[in-house]
Formats: structure tokens, C-alpha cells, sequence
């Protein structure tokens, strides 16, 4: 009989394998908590101010380590995905640009808007 | 006893309610799944709910990764849209129902739901948006909301999410709930999130209609196929942010074995979001 | 794999705390308390716990009426003794195990019991005050704690709490998960709370020595008794804090169905909580 | 066979029927929220500070009646949970004087500090 870990390593084993996917569970829920606090914060306009007058300097309030801040600073989506970055949080820093979840996902494929574009409305013929 | 009349199930995109809200549902780009809402809309009218559950996930508004719920029920006498980054939505403030949402708690909890109970709470896109489609007009336009809410989130941001068949025995709580309530409430449910969507990582964009449309053909007849899926077959079938269709399957579960389609549209794309919507009725 | 070596349950009381930070466990009044507390810190030094995981409830630190969970897991790196109204207390921050702690996450929420998880947390004195008890000399005094710990709450303040059942098999689920983990660590379960007091209302200070000695009668040998026993009847026995004792039936459903006692401890009162505590391991 | 809401009004009942007990429900939870939550700001110590400077404006910031307000002022804890008060927020009132829970056992039983020790102590016999 399968145990319980059994099917709990399964179940994850089958997103960890995705092609760019990054299963967002606790250990990658743990590798940059302070990239994640510092989105969430931006839900507030007074700190959406505050980052726009200062980015580094809300960066350094909030933790982020050098290496992280320039990601940020770099507006580099997939490298802060790759950082630890949850899409929910990291997206309230694109909002301050703003920056729709469509510029997110051109640049996380490594793609221009344009063609980005296109290859979701590609999906309309399926 | 309070009676569920229905369940309408929706896709909920933050740029849908940017649409909505910014005027653009004739632009040709939204044209085509606005047009899609209008026979939910008559659906919703004439189911003329009462109280309205909606079981949908928050994105970052009230939820932070340093205290994740798997599900919360939420009881205060008011919620509004919140800021999630861009502002809140310019729309009417959603009346509770206080009374009911306590009813349900304590009918949760005796069934051994393990539930976040709310008194303050507001709502973002997950919530807001399906109430527009639902009960507002072409452009989502409403002067106020002609039902009582009461809202349930589920984790979609932190795995592990609830498994689905979790999700689905939760629906039937909810509904051994409903049923249990002294008044004549007319109860519909709204279940959201999905269908197809990934927007992290390189694989972001990802939609596969090939398994909404599967999912959308098994959801009325045969929910035990849906249920028995686990959790990574979801991220990989309908995208990491795809997993949200766990949502669907709590307002399945407090349907009866046998529902009735009353409506059915799929739109492929709303931004990164295969948009699917359902209306169904207990047979 | 992981080890379940054994069990304490004690009751957790602020001024518990406050006699031990301020020096006055050989005080008349405090020392009978503290004089059987020596056999316990024994049984805890022999079993050596690599892993403490602590079973109690907030009283109104981190969790406010706002946003009350039924349970929560936390897997945050550290730990420290919060503000509860009156300072924190001055005792070491405790270590944790964030990954025994996702383990056990991913294996509750996998056996259908819905957490919140934490990432952040500070604890208050239902936490602190055993640790102390359990892990620290006469006064509480220790210079670091000698176990990384994992925080479990459990709601005690807002109705509806869990049933005692639902916390018994939460208990059991968390042996499942303990057995489960791929590692040697030696595993210690504090429940804490109880036994009978009451703080609020004109029956302030009820306490019912009869009833807690039926359940600490009960405990080891029939658990059952009290899991059967509904939460009303809890409060009136009980009272309506006394309540807690449902975090006994937590670390009671992680053990075996035969334990045997070690030791146990009953004194009235610490305050106006009457103070039990016992050792137990499987048998 | 006894319902789902049999039971639950069953278990509610036993509580809700001992004297001197006020079950904390949802009924109760909703009655008087801004005393509880004023009570839980306390825990920070900033704020102690601002309601002993002030206690009627610290209480009206946080949007206190003027019934809640006057049982806060004359430390009425019998009275504040009647009108809602959960004990442990309330608690961190009396942390602020300080009082301990046995002050506010002993008012709540409409005795004197000296009387309610003995209750309690008089317990050691049973
Ligand atoms: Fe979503
Ligand atoms: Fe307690």
C-alpha cells in the first residue's frame, strides 16, 4: 500500500517536474520571505510612494538582501521568481510601474509584449 | 429552511474587473467573453438569491505568507473591495449576513471543518469580479448589490492546497448547512477561480482547453472523476494559478448527485486566463 | 523515523510565569505548585526531545477576534515570547524546525485537517509557561532552550471551538505525521490548558477538583470517556476556560491507546486555575 | 435521530444556561467588537501609553459607545462583559493599571480582593 508521504511526494513530484514551474510550497514559501513582505506591502499607497521615491531604500527597510534588490530594482520577474518570489506579491511591484501580468509573462518567457500577445491569442484556434 | 436555488462557477481575472470598471467591454478584445455573460446574468436575476456564498481565494489582499488559512469563512456585517496594489475597485460596499455566516460556522466546525472564522475582511478580484459578472450590468455597472454575501476563501497561494476531495466534502457541509437554516433564504453559490492559467515561471501563459473543456463536460455529470485528480495533475493540466479550480469543486459538493447545465461559456483568453463559466441547477 | 518518546500536559497560567520570572517559586503560596513540578522537569530531561511540538492557545496575542483559526501550525525559523499586555517575558527565543514543521504541515492538511500555517509567530504565555515548567529549573531559569519546538494552536476563546473528538483525531493525525518523518528525531508532545477555571462572568474563579481528577483518571486509561464528553459539558464542569482541556485530548490522540503514567501533579489553585499536570509514555 | 443543529443548540444550551457564564459565540463576538479590539491594542506598548494619557479619547478613537466608554473608565470588568467584553482583551485594560485576573475575579463576584483569595484558597479542601 502507498503511505501517506508516498502520495504527498507523488502529488509533488508531479508539479516539481513541470518545465518552468516552481511548485510554490513551503520550501520555496521559506527562501525569500522578505522579497514576498516587501510586495505584500505595497498594498498600501502611502508605501507605494515611499518605494517609488526610494527603491533601494524600502528595499533595505524590508530585509532584501543586494542580491534580490537589484532583481527588483532590474524589474527582472523571472529572476525573482527564481529567487523565491510569489507572483501575488511580486505583482504589487509591477503594479506601481504600472505593469500588467502580461508584461510579467512576456518577460518571464523572454519574450516582447507583442509576441507574448500572440502566443495567448494563438490558444483561441484550440 | 433555506433552500440553494443554484451555482454559477466563473473564471475571476483582475483585468476583467479593469474592463468592467475602465469602460472597455465593447472593445473588440472583450467583446466576445462579455457577450458570454449575459445569459448568466438573466440566469443570476431570475435565481434571485437572497444570500450569496462565494467561495473564492485571496491573492495577496488580506492573506500574507506569514498566516495562510486553508479555508475561512467570513461573518461581519460588511465587506468592501481592497487595495491590491492598484487601488481599490470603485464599487458599491457588499452587505453580510451575519446571522447566516454563524450558522454556517457552527455547522462547519460540528462537521470537523477546521475553518479561519472572519469578522473584518475585505475582498479582492477573486471576490469582486464574479459578483460583477453575476448581478452587474453589461459593464458591470450595479448602484448596489441586490444580495447578501457571505465570503469563503480557500488557499490557492501556498501548497499544500486542500486537495479536491477535501474541497468537494467541504461543498457538501456547506450544503447539509444551507438546508439546516431556520429561514427561507434563497441561497446560490458562486464558485470561482480558474480554468487554465499559469503566471509564474517560464511556463507562464500556459492554458490548455483541451482539459477545461473536459473539466466542464465531467463537472455536472460526473464530479467524482474531477475529484479523484490529484493536486499536481491540476498544476500540470490547467497551470500552477489553474489549481484554483478546487474552488468549483466546493460549489459542486453542495449541489445534489444529479444537477442540471443550465448555461455553459469558454473563452479563451482573458489576459493569461482561459475564462470558463457554468450555471447549474439542482435536478 | 521520527519518535514519539512521551507526553507532558500541564495547565498554563500567567502568573505561573510571572512567579518564575520575578523569583518567587519558594513563596508559601507558589511553592507546593513548584515542589511538584521537580519529577516532571526529570521525566523531560530523560527523554531528551530533539523536537517539543507545544499544543496551547493564543489569549489574545497574535490572534484577535478579527481572524480566529480553529487550528494552526507554525514553521517559522525562531520564536519569541510576545506582549501580551504586560511585557514580554525575558526568557530565550526558541528554535524551530521549519522542516519537520512543513512535514507535519503537508501530512495534516493531506489527512483532511485544515491549518493555518504560520510563518511568523510570537507566543504567548500558554506556550511559554510549560516550556518553562518542562524545561527549565526551579525558578523556570535556562540559558537556551535544550529543543527546537513546534507551535500548534488550538481556539479556546471564540465558539464554536473545536469538538473534543475532532481534537483527538487532530492528535492522531499528528502521530501519523510524526511516524512518517524520514528522520531520528526524538519527538516530545506538550498539551497544555486547563483544567478547571473560569475567568469571565460572576462565576470568575469556579474551579472542580472532582471533575479534574476524573479526568486525569481517565486519561491514560480512557480517553474515550472524554472525548464523548461535548464542549458544553466542558465549560460546565470545567468552566468556561477550562475548556482547554481539549489540547490534553490533542496529545492524548498522538499516543498509543495503552500509555502509562509516569507522574502526575494536581494543586489548587495557581490563581484561579486549578493546576494539573502529567507525564505519560506509550506503553 | 437527533439533527446536526439539535446537537449544536444542545451543546450551546448547557453553556449558555450556568450562571454567571456568558458563552462566547458569534452572538456575543459581534456585540461589542470595538471594546475588544481596543483592548487588543494594548498589547502594544505604545498604546498603553496614549490610553493612560487619555484614556476617554484613546477609548473614542477606537470608536467606543459612551456605556462601553464609562465601564472602561470605572474599570466595571462585570460590566464590560455584559456588554460584550471578551476577558482576555479586557484583561489587557487591567494590565495597563496593573490589575491582576484576581482583581477582576473578585469584582465580577462583587467581592472584596481579600474574600475572593479566600474562595479560592477555601478550594484546597476539596
Ligand atoms: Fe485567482
Ligand atoms: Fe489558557
Amino acid at each position: 500500500m502507498e503511505s501517506l508521504t508516498d502520495q504527498i511526494e507523488a502529488d509533488k513530484a508531479i508539479a516539481r517536474t513541470l518545465p518552468g514551474t516552481y511548485l510554490f510550497d513551503g520550501t520555496r514559501a521559506q527562501m525569500n520571505f522578505a522579497l514576498n513582505k516587501m510586495g505584500m506591502s505595497l498594498k498600501h499607497a502611502a508605501n507605494r510612494r515611499a518605494f517609488k521615491a526610494d527603491e533601494r531604500g524600502y528595499c533595505q527597510q524590508y530585509g532584501l538582501d543586494d542580491a534580490t534588490t537589484a532583481l527588483v530594482l532590474a524589474r527582472d520577474w523571472i529572476g525573482m521568481v527564481h529567487a523565491g518570489g510569489n507572483i501575488f506579491f511580486i505583482y504589487k511591484i509591477a503594479s506601481v510601474d504600472p505593469l500588467t501580468m502580461q508584461h510579467l509573462g512576456a518577460q518571464q518567457n523572454g519574450l516582447s509584449l507583442e509576441d507574448f500577445r500572440a502566443k495567448l491569442n494563438a490558444y483561441r484556434q484550440s | 429552511m433555506a433552500q440553494l436555488v443554484g451555482v454559477m462557477t466563473t473564471s475571476h481575472v483582475p483585468s476583467i474587473g479593469v474592463a468592467m470598471d475602465t469602460g472597455l467591454t465593447f472593445d473588440p478584445y472583450w467583446k466576445p467573453l462579455f457577450d458570454g455573460y449575459g445569459p448568466a446574468k438573466d440566469f443570476v436575476r431570475d435565481l434571485a438569491p437572497d444570500i450569496t456564498i462565494v467561495v473564492y481565494n485571496d491573492h495577496g489582499l488580506e492573506i500574507f505568507l506569514d498566516r495562510v488559512p486553508t479555508f475561512g469563512v467570513a461573518a461581519a456585517p460588511e465587506y468592501v473591495s481592497g487595495d491590491e496594489g492598484w487601488g481599490p475597485r470603485n464599487i458599491p460596499a457588499f452587505k453580510g449576513d451575519p446571522a447566516f455566516s454563524w450558522h454556517l460556522i457552527e455547522h462547519l466546525v460540528a462537521q470537523e471543518f477546521d475553518l479561519t472564522m472572519y469578522q473584518e475582511l475585505q475582498v479582492d478580484h477573486g471576490f469582486t469580479v464574479p459578483m460583477s459578472i453575476a448581478f452587474g450590468g453589461r459593464s458591470g455597472e450595479i448602484a448596489a448589490w441586490p444580495t447578501r454575501v457571505v465570503p469563503i476563501n480557500v488557499n490557492c497561494i501556498q501548497y499544500p492546497l486542500p486537495q479536491p476531495r477535501r474541497c468537494f466534502k467541504f461543498g457538501q457541509a456547506i450544503r447539509r448547512a444551507i438546508d439546516a437554516y431556520p429561514g427561507h433564504e434563497r441561497v446560490m453559490i458562486l464558485g470561482t477561480g480558474g480554468m487554465s492559467h499559469q503566471l509564474q515561471g517560464e511556463r507562464a501563459g500556459f492554458m490548455q482547453p483541451a482539459f477545461d473543456r473536459m473539466f466542464l463536460d465531467q463537472f455536472a455529470p460526473n464530479p467524482q472523476a474531477l475529484i479523484d485528480l490529484p493536486l499536481g495533475t491540476y498544476m500540470k493540466e490547467a497551470g500552477h494559478e489553474g489549481a484554483e479550480l478546487i474552488m468549483w469543486l466546493v460549489a459542486r459538493g453542495a449541489m445534489n448527485a444529479d444537477i442540471n447545465e443550465v448555461y455553459r461559456h469558454y473563452h479563451v483568453s482573458a489576459s493569461l486566463t482561459a475564462a470558463g463559466l457554468g450555471c447549474y441547477v439542482n435536478a
